[in-house]
Order: structure tokens, then C-alpha cells, then sequence
């Protein structure tokens, strides 16, 4: 088969994930790629961003000289605040995300398995530095989990799985996968391709894939 | 854009169903929503289990929903009322189911509910008969019962001022149950004597953040229950 | 025996459970006759008052011109908020209750018995109507359960006894309760009168205590 | 009269003793209570339980105090940082203990420890192998795990601003910890940017209450983490 052009790119994915984000939804965007969903939300759709650490209604990164060590995401990054942000303690901020108050979470991954399982906060592997944060609380309080990742590590290995190999960050609970190759959906029948990166074919997509994939594309009879 | 402003006390609880699960902010007189009870009583709807702490105050507010029998159970603390019978009558007269739950214990189950716990133990009401039919566990030698979270399909609230997206403030001790009942609830619906733009209050300073909101009315000048009980006022 | 004088008035029931309290402490009166106990606090001891439906801080009633509807107590009565006062939701308030933060707290009592138990919330007749408020919350949460009573009910029946036979309030959190005929402690041998009214025998509080009584006034060798 | 203030950092923790339990407030750099763990270092405590989210950034503060050897164990979600070795290489090493748990469970069981909950039923990890060995129930169909209260002997936190009752406010997101570690020691140790008279905090704006706090002590100009890491600076 002919080499397929690159995928979409962080920014393509980031800016595909934000057009399926309603307006008037609270949402939690996972460290590293997720985050740049926030600059895409598309234009005239208001969205309210969490972040687990204390503040609802995050806003963008604030100019160097207005960073205040004592305004940061989860990612320990400097942020500003939006009008109508409130600030609050952990006990509080994760009420929010384990009650079933936020809408979406668009997290990362290591894997994601066909029956929805993440696998995305330790490799197993026994010299690393144990560390969860609070992946396990978004994905089982969060109404929607979704996840953005690139399709392979960068050795080629697919992240789209049939099980997962490291240990789980929670079961079933992924709905949906952007990746710079297709966009997923988790079904009760396992993977379905909804959508392809230009240039790419579902075979191409099939073959980078490590579970069974079922082109569930519109206008497609697979 | 995140309104969650509506027009009327009437169009906020318009979808309140028979046989729902109604949580009513406020203790004793204090923070009682009482034009939003009061649109829920002109609205009908009947069967309904309420989850407030009191049981209402002479002849309006929770009193006067329960007179209407719209109320087919209450949940909370304290049903007895020096100012009023109506509870009373009616749960004389067989009308009426209560579950009595210790204040404390209907805050933290309250709390459970918008926290996404199920259960927890607590000591409050262990070797009492408020804990029969519980289950029981001892921790450090203490008694302690297992209780379930609260949750309702509505909780209707009052604040001091609010925001267009559902950012709360409330007015000393009329908070009482307002910040929980607003977690717990499926659709939770308040009124605010003012509603600001996104902005208008310090995020420093907000007691309950929008996130747990649905519907704001505001209620400029709102009627106090304390006034109205002394007053002798009758709904409807 | 002759008819022994008047005991202490409920004004002196208080004073006398206000000695008790230490400069510093975090206090919840019960409604009713502990309410008292705030008048009587002695002069140059700081004390904060909590009133479970949320404020730490409570000051005096209010004159009756600045009465404000949203500012009341666990007895649904109006009052004030001193300098450094906080308001706070339900849940905030029993966890201050319930996780062991308050000192001390002073309740009423329907009986008290010599192992402590205390109830004071039901009489367990079928036409009462039921209700509990905050009382279960406060005995097995604050550190230290007094109580202020009269001795016997208006019809002479004691409080104090070997068993109570109204439904429990809690097992066995009673320390010390203060009547109008004495100053009784909790003690793992039972009750121990510990002061007496003035005018009062020994003999005389005991016929009106339905519970063995041991002398432990100091001085007084039993 | 109640004056919780104390003269210096050093004596607010001269009393913590080798093998204790502290709980340090902050979330990555934001609200560590750095001048308090400094003075922690002078003091030499060792053998101590920390329960932490984080276990510290460049060689200030936590990191600190894990590199001085002081702290047996870790009880924290995230001890990870891409500017600290440390703990990781006293983790492997073998010289310190970690006891991993979710970041909202942390935050929960810290809350709990608190309010006089010992246990509760949390849906997060289960099913997961931080699940393991824990009791386990399904609530509606969704499989939980009970989880205990955590306490402490100490807490160490930062605020903006105090009284002297020890009423506390917080700066934006340096708030994380601070109120729950508040509620769950038995000696809650607070450094703050100004102390005032009491009546120089709005009641309705005070997030942690003075009951849940015991020492207050004024650091004026504190160091920001932040800012330390940044230079490179090394303490002691």
C-alpha cells in the first residue's frame, strides 16, 4: 500500500474534539494535548472550563508579565480566570467531578480498549514514579469521557486496543477517540470509525488499529 | 452563551412532575424560596416528596404546600412548628408519610448526593432508634451507622444575588441548605433577588459556583416567611 | 423533713454552668434554657458560640429595630454576629459538630441517666410529632455534653435516673449536668454530686433523684 | 481572649515530633506553606507521615524536606514533577514509602477525616488496581470501594489573609487543600500575608472558619515556590 500523507495535527485534532462540545457545557480538559481544545471552541458557543485543582471558568494563559503563581491549571501551568470563575478547595472541586456535575472530559491516553477501557496513569513498569492525579475521579464522575491522543506512540504501537495492557485508569468508560487518524466511537459493538483524516483510507486507519474496527462512517454501507 | 435566567417563579417550575422528589431550601424561616413554593402550589402538582429540614411556618411556603396536599412525604429534621398546625394535622390524620433523619445526617446525605457518594458512616443516631433496620459497623470502638445519599429531581432555593451563569451568593444564616440542595438536585432552580452579569460577583466570594445551577428567577424584592407568618398570611 | 427552700432560678442555673467554661472555647447552647448560659459567660473569657444552622460567632439577641429575618439561631429566634463571625452551609456546620471541633455544648434533657445516656428529643408517644433537629448530631460529635435542667419535671418527676425509658438522644455522652438542686457528674460509678443548692441537704436531692447518688463535694467525706 | 498568633514559624512547629502525621497544603507550587516547612527542616522532626498531593518541586520546600531525610512516607496523588528529582530518587532508593491514592479520594477522605466521617463509598478506582484489597459494593450497579477518613497530627497551610480566631481566606487557586487540611488535624498551623483584628473578614467570604484553626502566624512577604524553583534556590 502507498504511504499515507501525515495526520492531522495536534492543533486539527484539538480544533475536530471542540466542534462536539455544546454550548453551555462544563469541561474538563486533561493535561498536555486536551488542553488546547480551548482554543477552538467554536465561535458563539460559551463553554465553562474546570480544572480540578479549584477554579470553574478558567480562561486562557495570562501575558508573562501578568502570571500569578497562585493561578494555575492541573497542569501546574499559569492561567487566567473568566468573568463569572469561581474559586473553591479540593473537597469541593471533585464533588463537581465525581457527582455527575460536568458534561464532558476530553482526556489522554496510553490505550483505550473497544469495551471503553482507559488506560492512561502508570505503564506497570516498577522503576517508574507511581502518579494518578485525578484521572480516576474525572472518569468515573464525568458524564461524557472522551479522549484525544495520537493514533500510535511514537514507535508505532497503536493505542486502540482490544484490551488494555496497563493497568486501567477506569473500565468502559470511554465513548469517543480523536485521534490525528480518525475520529472512534466506543459502541456496544466495539470500535467504529465515524470519521478519517484526509488522505487516509479505513484500511490504512484498520491497520494501525489493534481491535476489530467497523466503518460506521455516514454514507458508508460497511 | 449561558443564560440561566427565566422569565417567571411560575415558568421555573413549570415541569415539576406528580410524584417527584422536591428538595426546599431555607431553616425555620430563613432562606425559605417562598415564590418559587408559592408558583409550585399555584402549579398543582401533587404526590410529591419534599426534602426540607422544617416542615413549614403558618399558612404559607412548605405550610401551605402541604395543606394544598401536593406533599405525600417529607424528609428532614424538625417537622414541629410553634406557628403552625398544618404539618401536624396531617400527619395526624394518616395524610402525610415523614422520615426523620438528624440534622446533621440529612446536611451530610444531602451532600453525599451532589458529591457522587452513595453511602457513608456516621456515629449521629447510633444506639438510638433512628438507626433500627441500619446497618451498623464499629470504628475505633465508636458505633457507627451506615446512611444513604439524598438526592431529588428539584431543589428549589433562595440566594442573595446570582449571576447569568448560576453563580450564587446567599445572606448570612438563610445559606442553611442552599449550597447542598443545589448539588443534589437534578435540575436545580433558585431564586435571587438580583442577577448580574458573569463579572458581577468576586469568585473569591461565590458560595455556590454556577456549575450546580439551572434556572434563575430573580425575585427583586422577596417576601420574608418570617414577616408573612407574623402577618397571619394565608396562600393562597 | 422540712420543705427545703427554692432552688437556683434558671438565671442561676446558667451562671453557674457559665464557670464552667474556659476563656477560649468553641460552644453550642441548645435552645431553650442553655440559651441562658451566653448571659452569664464571666467577664474577660472569650468564648464563640456555634448555632448549628450556620454561624460561628453568635451575638445577642438584636434590638427590635435591626431584627433581620436571615440572621437567626438553632431556635429560630433572631440574633447578632460578633466580630469575627462566619457563615457557612448545613454540611460545613455538622461537619464542625459531628468531626469533634466544638468543646463543649449544653443541652436540655427530658432524663439523663448514671451511664450517661441522655434523652431529650422524643417522648415516644404515637399522636407526638416526631422531630430530632440537630440534638443526635451534637452528643456524638462535640468533645464535651453538659446538661441544664430542672431537676424534676413540673409535676415532680425526676430527670435524673438509672435508666432513661424516653427513646434515646445518645449512649453515654453525658459528663455533667446542672440543675437547680445541684451540680451532678457522669461518673464511671455513677452519679456524683459534686455542689448543692444553697439551703439544700444531701438527703434532699437524693429523694428527688430517681438514681443512686454518690456525695463527691469536696470536703464532704461520703 | 482568644489569640491564636504566635511570633515565628519556628515556634508554631517547635512541638512536631519525630514519627507524626502532617498534612501540607499546595497544589504543585500554589499554597505551599513554604516558610512553615522551612522552619520544619530547622527543626528536624523526622520519621514523619506527610500527607501531601504533590511531593514537592526543585530542592525547596517538600522536596526539601524529603531530601533532609525527614519523611518516612508519602500518603499524596501525584508525587511526580518534571522539576524535582528528589522524591523519586529517595522512592527508589527504597528510603521513603508511598501510599497512592486518586487526587479526589485524597481530597475526600481528607474532608471526611474532618467532619467525622471514618468511611465512605466512592465510585473512583474501582476497578482499578488502586482498588485492590479494599472493600468493594455496587450501588446501583456500579461497582465502589470503601475508603477511610485521613487525619493528622498537624496541618501546615498558607492563606492571604487571617484573624486572630484564626478565620482564614485563600488567593485563587492557592485555596486547593487548605480548608480540608484545616478540618483534619489536630493542630492546624496557618501562615498568612496579614492578621488582623477580629471583624476584619466579611463573614459570608471566610472559606475556613477560625474553630478549624490553632496557630496563626503573619509571613508578610512569603516566598513563592514558584519563584524559587525558578531561581534555583536551595534550602536550608
Amino acid at each position: 500500500m502507498s504511504t499515507p500523507p501525515p495526520g492531522l495535527t495536534r492543533d486539527q485534532i484539538a480544533e475536530r474534539a471542540a466542534q462536539d462540545i455544546a454550548d453551555g457545557s462544563y469541561v474538563n480538559l486533561g493535561i498536555g494535548m486536551p488542553e488546547l481544545i480551548a482554543q477552538y471552541v467554536p465561535e458563539g458557543r460559551e463553554i465553562v472550563l474546570h480544572t480540578e485543582n479549584g477554579l470553574l471558568g478558567m480562561g486562557p494563559a495570562p501575558a508573562p508579565d501578568a502570571v500569578d503563581p497562585e493561578l494555575i491549571n492541573a497542569g501546574k501551568k499559569p492561567v487566567t480566570a473568566n468573568p463569572g470563575a469561581s474559586y473553591f478547595h479540593h473537597a469541593d472541586s471533585f464533588a463537581m467531578v465525581r457527582g455527575g456535575h460536568l458534561d464532558l472530559c476530553v482526556l489522554g491516553a496510553m490505550e483505550v480498549a473497544s469495551n471503553g477501557d482507559l488506560a492512561n496513569w502508570s505503564t506497570g513498569q516498577s522503576d517508574a514514579i507511581p502518579a494518578v492525579g485525578g484521572a480516576m475521579d474525572l472518569v468515573s464522575g464525568v458524564r461524557v469521557v472522551r479522549v484525544m491522543t495520537t493514533h500510535c506512540t511514537r514507535d508505532g504501537t497503536p493505542k486502540l486496543v482490544e484490551k488494555c495492557s496497563y493497568p486501567l485508569t477506569g473500565a468502559g468508560v470511554v465513548s469517543r477517540v480523536y485521534t490525528d487518524l480518525a475520529v472512534v466511537d466506543v459502541t456496544p459493538q466495539g470500535f467504529a470509525v465515524m470519521e478519517i483524516a484526509p488522505g487516509w483510507s479505513f484500511d490504512e486507519v484498520a491497520a494501525r488499529t489493534d481491535a476489530p474496527l467497523r466503518d460506521a462512517r455516514p454514507g458508508v454501507v460497511a | 452563551m449561558i443564560d440561566k435566567r427565566v422569565a417567571s417563579a411560575a415558568e421555573a417550575v413549570a415541569e415539576i412532575a406528580d410524584g417527584e422528589t422536591v428538595m426546599i431550601g431555607g431553616f425555620g424561616e430563613a432562606g425559605s424560596p417562598i415564590e418559587l413554593v408559592h408558583a409550585l402550589i399555584d402549579q398543582g402538582a401533587s404526590g410529591l416528596t419534599v426534602i426540607s429540614n422544617n416542615a413549614g411556618n403558618g399558612q404559607v411556603g412548605l405550610a401551605a404546600l402541604i395543606r394544598c396536599g401536593q406533599v405525600a412525604k417529607i424528609v428532614g429534621s424538625y417537622p414541629r412548628s410553634s406557628n403552625s398546625t398544618v404539618f401536624a394535622d396531617v400527619y395526624r390524620a394518616g395524610r402525610i408519610e415523614l422520615e426523620l433523619v438528624p440534622q446533621g445526617t440529612l446536611a451530610e446525605r444531602i451532600r453525599a448526593g451532589g458529591a457522587g457518594i452513595p453511602a457513608f458512616f456516621t456515629p449521629t443516631g447510633a444506639a438510638t432508634e433512628l438507626a433500627d433496620g441500619k446497618e451498623q459497623r464499629f470504628f475505633d470502638g465508636v458505633p457507627h451507622v451506615l446512611e444513604h445519599a439524598l438526592r431529588a429531581d428539584w431543589a428549589l432555593i433562595k440566594a442573595a444575588a446570582a449571576d447569568r451563569h448560576g453563580n450564587l451568593l446567599f445572606n448570612k444564616t438563610a445559606r442553611n441548605f442552599g449550597p447542598i440542595m443545589a448539588m443534589a438536585a437534578r435540575t436545580t432552580v433558585v431564586q435571587a433577588a438580583s442577577v448580574g452579569a458573569p463579572g458581577s460577583l468576586d469568585p473569591e466570594t461565590v458560595a455556590t459556583p454556577g456549575i450546580f445551577v439551572n434556572r434563575v428567577v430573580q425575585i427583586a424584592d422577596p417576601a420574608q416567611e418570617f414577616d408573612l407568618v407574623a402577618q397571619g398570611a394565608h396562600y393562597p
